[in-house]
């Protein structure tokens, strides 16, 4: 079991630093969710299934889902998510 | 064991989630960030609730005695503050969305209003 | 520059605290004396066999309303805020005839699922806030099948305040009535042990706290679903 | 009764391994979501009915994790591959026919 656990928490760890290092919102936001769902199994070897459940429907469901919502109005006129320092400050500069 | 795996684990991911909010440029990543590091607080929260060998605190008969159970105020915790996190995660993401309107970007040393 | 020395420096303590912190932490062997007396005197005093839904409902029951009451809050700021600029006209790509069949077959089963969840919490682990989800995830899937349909708030508001009004009204009744303080469960019979029809007024709490944060959750995804006005490069 | 259920969920886990092979293997958005999909289908009600052995108090929870399994899983896969085609994910040069584009046209 503790074998188990430690291979899940690694899993855990690596979602969390691609979270944080991928350029692109969409993969940095699904690996957000990912997260909280290895983090749910984590619960479930720890004995807390209630806080498992919740994790899985909320924490990684449902957020990961108001995420793309607040994308979707947002990429509306951000077509090339993919994020570029350059390209951002010259449509600023055209809309001025 | 296992609880110490737990905590060395939720604290690298406050770390990597209070790392991220820090230092990103985009505010939907930083957002993303907070999640992060959410869950790392809650990992914490339940591993000092764990006691080793312990069962969920279910307990379906009531003459069951011996049978260890983990702590269930930790989790009764950690169930209102994963609500409350998600209720935060979508005021977070409103505010973002009306900046974006405002701006037509989310990046962060864009919105000069507030430097010094 | 000294923005970053400052990041660094920030997260180095805070490393070397958790790092600390770490190191000292020896798993428990006992429990603490609340959650023991939670888990001995918990389903004889309130008869529920879920210790954590005992403790959210009823022992901590004053935090689980303030929680609701955030949660609430949240959902009203989410609403006006982005309700600001809203485009009643715009027109998205429908969802495919599968998609629509199977949302529609779907949205009553994962409706039923979310009210098992949640009037089984006192029995199994799940409770309000999950099933509270589940149902909100409903909403979810109808919203993205036919985007196109108007939902309005009305019916999700009134469903919410009945059902946090009720459950202040039953946690009033409480005090009153037994007099053992705001939020007692006893003031029914607690029935037969481990039966769905047990622990007095937990399962009936649970339900009003499910609907409220289902509808709650709901709202929120409505919310941040709605059009914005579309905005054109001039 | 143990041995048919172990059996069961190693055939279960050796299609979702075969199912992951493929998602590697496969050229294009549409062909990698057509093998995970069935495959995490066909994996899943193996894995279950091999638990339906083990613990056969499980059984009528099982049939029902099936019979929801069997009408989400097939959905959200089109509803995928729906969106990564009006998202305009390139295909593979090998591609022969592609009806929705025609039916598209036709609209």
């Amino acid at each position: 079991m503790e074998i188990l656990f430690l291979i899940i928490s690694v899993f855990t760890v690596i979602t969390a630093l691609t979270a944080l290092a991928v350029k692109d919102r969409v993969v940095s936001v699904l690996a957000g969710g990912a997260t909280g769902l290895f983090a749910s199994i984590l619960f479930i070897i720890m004995a807390a299934p209630d806080v498992a459940m919740t994790e899985a429907a909320i924490g990684s469901g449902l957020t990961t889902f108001i995420f793309f919502f607040a994308l979707r109005k947002i990429r509306r006129n951000d077509q090339d998510h993919s994020y570029k320092v350059s390209e951002v400050t010259n449509r600023s500069r055209e809309n001025d | 064991m296992i609880g110490t795996i737990a905590v060395s684990t939720g604290s690298l991911l406050v770390l990597v989630g209070l790392w991220s909010a820090l230092t990103n440029r985009d505010i939907i990543r930083m957002i993303v960030g907070f999640t992060i590091f959410d869950v790392g607080i809650h990992l914490i929260m339940i591993s000092v609730g764990y006691i080793s060998g312990g069962t969920a605190p279910i307990i379906s008969n009531l003459s069951d005695i011996g049978v260890s159970y983990v702590d269930p105020v930790p989790q009764a915790l950690v169930l209102t503050a994963i609500v409350i996190g998600l209720g935060i995660t979508a005021f977070m993401l409103t505010y973002a969305v009306n900046m974006y309107e405002k701006k037509g970007t989310l990046e962060i040393d864009k919105f000069e209003e507030l430097k010094w | 520059m000294i923005k970053k020395a400052f990041t660094f420096l920030m997260l180095g303590g805070l490393g070397a605290m958790l790092l600390n912190f770490i190191l000292s932490f020896r798993e428990r062997t006992a429990l603490p004396e609340v959650a023991a007396h939670y888990i001995e005197k918990g389903p004889a005093e309130l008869g529920s066999a879920n210790i954590v839904t005992s403790v959210v409902v009823t022992y901590r029951g004053l935090d689980t309303l303030g929680e609701v009451t955030i949660l609430f809050a949240a959902a009203a700021v989410v609403g006006l805020l982005i309700h600001l600029n809203r485009n009643e006209n715009a027109v998205r790509r429908e969802g495919s005839e599968i998609l629509k069949t199977a949302s529609a077959l779907l949205f009553p089963l994962i409706l039923m699922f979310g009210a098992y969840v949640f009037l089984n919490g006192h029995l199994s682990p799940g409770g309000g806030f999950q099933g509270g989800a589940i149902i909100a995830s409903a909403v979810v899937l109808t919203v993205l099948a036919s985007p196109n349909r108007k939902i309005g708030h009305t019916v999700l508001s009134v469903i919410e305040s009945i059902s946090g009004l009720a459950y202040v009204a039953l946690g009033a009744a409480g005090a009153l009535l037994v007099a053992n303080g705001f939020l007692d469960n006893r003031i029914i019979p607690l029935g037969e042990f481990g039966t769905l029809f047990s622990a007095g007024l937990i399962p009936i709490i649970y339900t009003l706290i499910g609907l409220k944060v289902g509808s709650e959750l709901s709202s929120v995804v409505i919310s941040l679903n709605g059009e914005t006005i579309e905005e054109d490069d001039q | 009764m143990e041995i048919a259920g172990s059996i069961f969920v190693l055939i279960g886990s050796l299609i979702f391994f075969l199912s992951s092979l493929g998602v590697i293997r496969m050229p294009d958005v549409y062909n990698r979501i057509q093998t995970g999909t069935k495959a995490t289908t066909l994996g899943t009600i193996f894995v279950l009915v091999g638990l339906a052995f083990l613990s056969p108090d499980w059984t009528a929870k099982l049939a029902v994790l099936l019979v929801f399994i069997l009408l989400t899983n097939p959905v959200s896969s089109h509803v995928v591959a729906r969106a990564a085609h009006f998202n305009k994910e390139p295909m593979s040069p090998l591609t022969i026919e592609d009806k929705l584009e025609a039916k598209e046209e036709e609209a």
